[in-house]
């Protein structure tokens, strides 16, 4: 049942291209793509694990830098050493993107899990900002505030069949869509594998879960590697896709919204962050044509607390409770009344 | 009385004490537990039971003094390496995963027996997904073991009182524990749940497992423990069989207070 | 020397507002658990509520500041009275989730009503700089650091020697024996926490002279004020004050002897080795509320 | 003075109190005895407005104190002394008295009643300035007693003054509550320390698992063996 919704669900994705003629809608669409990638990592930490990173940007600029730069090139000198490197092919930026803000995963899960709850939120906030100011004032690597333009899109392919470059909007649509199903998978089995469940565990309940045999740090650094890792990429695809980056990339409000995506469409589960990210990555062009950012700003906002007073648990539990409600009415309907689903 | 003495000691406790700044929780205890025995720990309220408990399980750091399980001391074990010698606990109140199923709860409660790879779960090999297979029906197993099979789909939190307490003894036996040790399980319970928890009890120790219980209700302790240990304020003033233990003044003493008349 | 001298005096005027805005957070965090990302957003509200009373309105300089102080003492009562009081209790999370909204809706608010151009207030102090050796430092300044320490002397009294003190400080080391005694502990939160906006109110009040109003200029106070108070230990006032005149050398060393461009960095580079080694912060032993 | 009709009290899903109904006539010392968990401190907590009733009906001087909050129940005079003492440990002694008397206005008449608990317990007198929380256990019982005191209650409730305290304090701290209710108050305490409490008090209510299962006279209950069987179990002692 629900397989036959989630592939209906693809179906339909897989189509847009195909009808959806408006270039500024399916621009829309990549971005919301990217942002809703990033969102599905974060999940892994705020939902799966229980702890809140606000410093995910961290994670989705590293991969746009490492990207960026490994496909334009750079020279710097670092203690006389004059380091310089000669463009590669975007590919391999995606995947040197992905892996080093994965190991940046690793060293900050490693350092940042030894506080919990407040200070752990801290200490990812402030890792942002010191990656921010980094990029900023590093001017010789990364341009400082004049950006980094001209980032190549990803050419795909192989010496014998020959290359594709991907200009158009709707190839980096079908680019962004294969990641998001491929993490969706990812995602997916890890949550139903005994590591998901021990991230969950950590999550509910941390002394109970140790109690059963569960180490702490090996379960919350393994989520932020993958936190980590998927987040960079999706920085990569954001870097090849718009073609010029900023330090502007890491402001804590890009956290905030992807913050917003996962709490509104539900954290800890794996549709959530899909709902949240359509519904934030539409909304805005939608509510441009009536209202200004900052207004748009303060309804998020709004919402957002909004949410956490009347749907805690977001979108999609809300509306699977609902659903299931609907099916054991009638399902007590059609045999003798037995005890309702509770919630 | 030393470890050496008791060869059949599996768990063992040896000159612990645990002081809070100037205050002095535990002064000195030593005492065993013997494999498939049953022992009991007492003591009126404020005796040290919960401190000698958390530092048996690991989860607090004795002053002096040293616990070992199989000839294996503990110190400086965190608590999840303490779980996998096969020393497993179960907490005071009640602690679940409350907002996952019953079954998930258990399959959480199995991670020691969890034989997946990462690269082999991502990509969903036949070797991953036998061993998940295993792993529900163990998990089935368990929870035919504890009586609470029908409820699997349920939320933990959703389930009554005293099935609660049963599903935490389901994920502390899902641990592999080779001794359980249990805190105040039947604390808050009606005599129907405790008669059910007490039949579990009886079916744990007919498969050999050792068991340590801190618990307050006195009669279920009179029934079922081989041996008693009292404590109070902070030290051992008893340790014998529940009959001997129930007529030691000193005991009498420790629970009813200093009273001028006797009964 | 004489360089490191003016430095020093820099360090010690923005020290002293630093100090308010960490003293006014160590309430909030350190003591109610409210990771609360709308203080620097109240940083910005007293710097702007300072503009109105003193530029839009036209009010004496020293009136507009009282007014601007009691504004942010009236918005922070305000956000914990609606936003927090149903969620005392609550996890952390959900407080935090609460706060962010809160500061995205205060701060465009503010962009919505002021523009996103700084506004600057003139004060009525002289221009030229005091000169004292080789130290010279313009006088609006020397009056800021004086305020902010009275202000700093003032919530220390009201915490240790008032009724209401005495109540604050009961209610944070035990509501339950608190609310036995009489407290009522709902409304000491409220208070608490307006207290806390105060404060951050003060420093935008006094700063905003001094500097510019912008809207963007509560994002990194909120940051600097939790390096501020996790350097002094959760709940120590104490701690923060001097959290606050450390945070400020530390800056000033870093923009002067390293690159102005990582000055901001500094708070980081604090927070993130002090939670990391000496997470209880510096100050852990002194005394402390709550 | 103070009367409970079947109280009934919930944690959650644990039903604490199961319709609990006792009475404490004015200058009397009236205890609740009864194993762990049996629910005595959860009465105490119910009567000072800490926990909500879920139904029944608590009666002080014959109004209707069920529902209020704990400031309103204090000012009508029942203070509450809790478990485990909870001095603010932060505090000094004389701030920690000094908050006892938040709801006062009677200024005067405050500095005159510490220097009376001063009197009372001199070693507290020595040691105002001394925060509390480096006190002794003895020290921190007789502090949350004068704290109590300090609301000039018509009531005052005792949760297990004698917890955690070394047996000759122990029978310190009971004289001192004896000499309370001597003085004109009224108390109501609860205790596990049963012969103890049996013996110093006007009447004596048993509670178990949430019931009240005997009342009457100390002297009476002493020698009751069912006080006996609700700490040590049935059956094998008198077998």
């Amino acid at each position: 049942m629900s397989r036959i919704f989630t592939l209906l669900v693809l179906a339909f994705f897989l189509s847009v291209p195909l009808w959806l003629t408006d270039q500024y809608y399916l621009h829309t669409l990549v971005v919301c793509g990217i942002f809703m990638l990033a969102a599905m990592s974060l999940n892994l930490l705020l939902g799966y694990t229980g702890q809140l990173s606000l410093g995910h940007v961290a994670f989705f600029g590293i991969g746009a830098y490492v990207s960026a730069l490994t496909s334009l090139g750079f020279s710097v000198s670092i203690f006389a050493y004059q380091i310089t490197h000669e463009p590669w092919p975007p590919v391999i930026g995606v995947v040197l993107g992905g892996a080093v803000a994965g190991l940046c995963g690793y060293l900050i899960g490693k350092l940042a899990f030894r506080v919990r709850g407040a200070y752990f939120v801290i200490v990812t906030v402030s890792f942002a900002e010191v990656i921010r100011l980094i990029a900023l004032n590093w001017i010789e690597l990364t341009n400082g505030p004049l950006a980094l333009p001209g980032i190549p899109p990803l050419t795909l392919g192989f010496e014998p069949i020959g290359y594709a470059t991907l200009w158009s909007k709707g190839a980096n649509y079908y680019v962004v869509l294969t990641f998001i199903v491929i993490t969706y998978i990812i995602i997916k089995r890890l949550i139903d594998s005994p590591y998901g469940r021990a991230m969950i565990a950590l999550r509910e309940n941390e002394i109970l879960a140790t109690s059963v045999g569960i180490s702490v740090t090996r379960y919350l650094v393994l989520a932020a590697v993958f936190a980590g890792t998927i987040a960079g990429v999706s920085g990569t695809l954001y870097a090849h896709y718009i073609q010029i980056i900023d330090p502007m990339i890491f402001m804590f409000l890009n956290t905030v919204t992807m913050v917003i995506m996962v709490i509104t469409g539900g954290k800890g589960t794996l549709a959530g962050p899909v709902v949240g990210g359509l519904i934030f990555g539409i909304a805005p062009v939608i509510l441009r044509n009536y209202v200004g950012p900052e207004v748009q700003w303060i309804l998020y906002g709004a919402l957002m607390i909004l949410i956490v007073f009347v749907l805690p648990e977001g979108i999609v539990p809300a509306i699977e409770r609902w659903f299931s409600r609907a099916t054991a009415k009638s399902a007590e309907l059609a045999m003798e009344p037995g005890k309702g689903a509770r919630s | 009385m030393t470890s050496a003495q008791n060869t059949k000691a599996i768990l063992s406790v040896e000159n612990v004490a645990m002081h809070f700044g100037g205050l002095i929780a535990i002064s000195d205890m030593n005492f065993h537990v013997n494999e498939g025995e049953l022992v009991s720990l007492i003591g009126p309220n404020g005796a040290g039971k919960t401190t000698a408990f958390n530092i048996i399980t690991g989860f607090q750091r004795p002053t002096k003094g040293r616990v070992s399980f199989r000839g294996t001391s503990l110190a400086g074990l965190k608590p999840h390496q303490v779980t996998s010698l096969g020393l497993v606990r179960t907490f005071q109140r009640t602690n679940l995963f409350d907002k996952i199923s019953v079954f998930d709860n258990v399959l959480i409660g199995l991670h020691r027996k969890t034989s997946a790879r990462l690269l082999g779960t991502l990509l969903s090999l036949p070797r991953e997904r036998k061993a998940e297979a295993e792993l529900r029906d163990q998990a089935w197993e368990i929870l035919r073991l504890v009586g609470i099979e029908h409820q699997a789909k349920e939320r933990a939190s959703g389930l009554p009182y005293g099935d609660q307490r049963l599903l935490g003894v389901a994920l502390a036996l899902a641990a592999q524990p080779s001794a359980l040790l249990l805190d105040e399980p039947v604390s808050g319970m009606n005599a129907t749940e405790t008669g059910r928890f007490i039949e579990l009890i009886n079916k744990l120790r007919s498969r050999g497992t050792t068991i340590l219980l801190v618990e307050h209700d006195m009669p279920m302790v009179m029934r079922i423990s081989d041996r008693i240990v009292v404590l109070n304020y902070g030290r051992i003033i008893a340790n014998g069989t529940p009959k001997e233990i129930q007529n030691d003044p000193e005991v009498i003493q420790a629970y009813l207070g200093q009273g001028v008349k006797h009964a | 020397m004489d360089q490191f001298l003016q430095h020093l005096a820099n360090a010690l005027i923005m020290g002293g507002t630093y100090a308010l805005l960490g003293i006014g957070l160590t309430l909030i965090f350190g003591i109610m658990r409210i990771v609360n990302f709308t203080h620097g957003e109240l940083y910005a509200f007293g710097a702007y509520m300072m503009y109105f009373f003193a530029v839009v309105l036209g009010l004496n300089f020293y009136m507009a500041i009282a007014f601007a102080i009691c504004a942010g003492m009236v918005l922070g009562a305000a956000i914990e009275y609606l936003l927090l009081r149903s969620k005392r209790g609550a996890d952390i999370d959900t407080t935090m989730l609460i706060m962010i909204g809160a500061w995205i809706v205060l701060q465009n608010t503010e962009i919505l009503i002021w523009g996103s151009v700084a506004k600057s207030i003139n004060s009525p102090f002289p221009i030229e700089p005091l000169t004292l050796g080789p130290v010279s430092l313009s006088s609006v300044r020397v009056f800021v650091l004086f305020v902010a320490l009275a202000l700093i002397a003032a919530t220390y009294v009201l915490i240790n020697r008032t009724k209401l003190g005495k109540a604050m400080r009961a209610t944070f080391q035990d509501s339950s024996t608190a609310a036995l005694m009489g407290i009522n502990t709902s409304a000491i939160y409220t208070i608490t926490f307006g207290l806390g906006s105060a404060l951050a109110a003060a420093a935008g009040a006094l700063l905003g002279p001094v500097f510019v109003v912008a809207p963007a200029m509560g994002d990194l106070a909120s940051l600097k004020a939790f390096a501020i108070v996790i350097l002094g230990g959760l709940g120590n006032i104490t701690g923060a004050a001097f959290g606050g005149f450390i945070l400020a050398f530390a800056e000033e060393m870093g923009a002067s002897y390293i690159s102005s461009g990582y000055r901001d960095a500094m708070g980081f580079l604090i927070i993130i080795i002090v939670l990391l080694f000496r997470p209880t912060g510096l100050f852990a032993r002194s005394e402390r509320v709550g | 003075m103070l009367e409970i009709k079947n109280l009934v009290c919930r944690y959650g899903k644990v039903t604490a109190l199961k319709g609990v109904s006792l009475k404490v006539p004015a200058n009397s010392l009236v205890v609740l005895v009864g194993a762990n968990g049996a629910g005595k401190s959860t009465t105490l907590r119910a009567i000072s407005g800490l926990v909500p009733a879920a139904s029944g009906s608590i009666l002080f001087n014959g109004e209707e104190i069920t529902g209020r909050t704990a400031s309103r129940i204090l000012s009508l005079g029942i203070a509450h002394c809790p478990e485990g003492r909870r001095v603010f440990g932060q505090m000094t002694v004389l701030e920690n008295l000094e908050v006892g008397c938040y709801l006062r206005k009677d200024t005067a008449l405050i500095r005159q009643d510490i220097d009376h608990i001063f009197g009372l317990f001199p070693r507290l007198a020595e040691r105002r300035k001394q925060i509390a929380g480096t006190l002794s256990g003895g020290e921190q019982q007789m502090l949350a007693i004068g704290r109590a005191m300090m609301s000039r209650p018509k009531l005052i409730m005792f949760d297990e003054p004698s917890l955690g305290l070394a047996p000759n304090i122990v029978s310190q701290t009971f004289d001192i509550i004896k000499g309370i209710r001597d003085a004109g108050t009224t108390v109501l305490m609860v205790e596990q320390n049963a012969f103890a409490a049996l013996d110093m008090c006007n009447h004596a209510y048993l509670l178990e698992a949430g019931s009240m299962v005997l009342e009457g006279p100390g002297e009476k209950l002493i020698n009751d063996p069912h006080v006996r069987e609700a700490y040590l179990g049935a059956g094998l002692a008198h077998a």
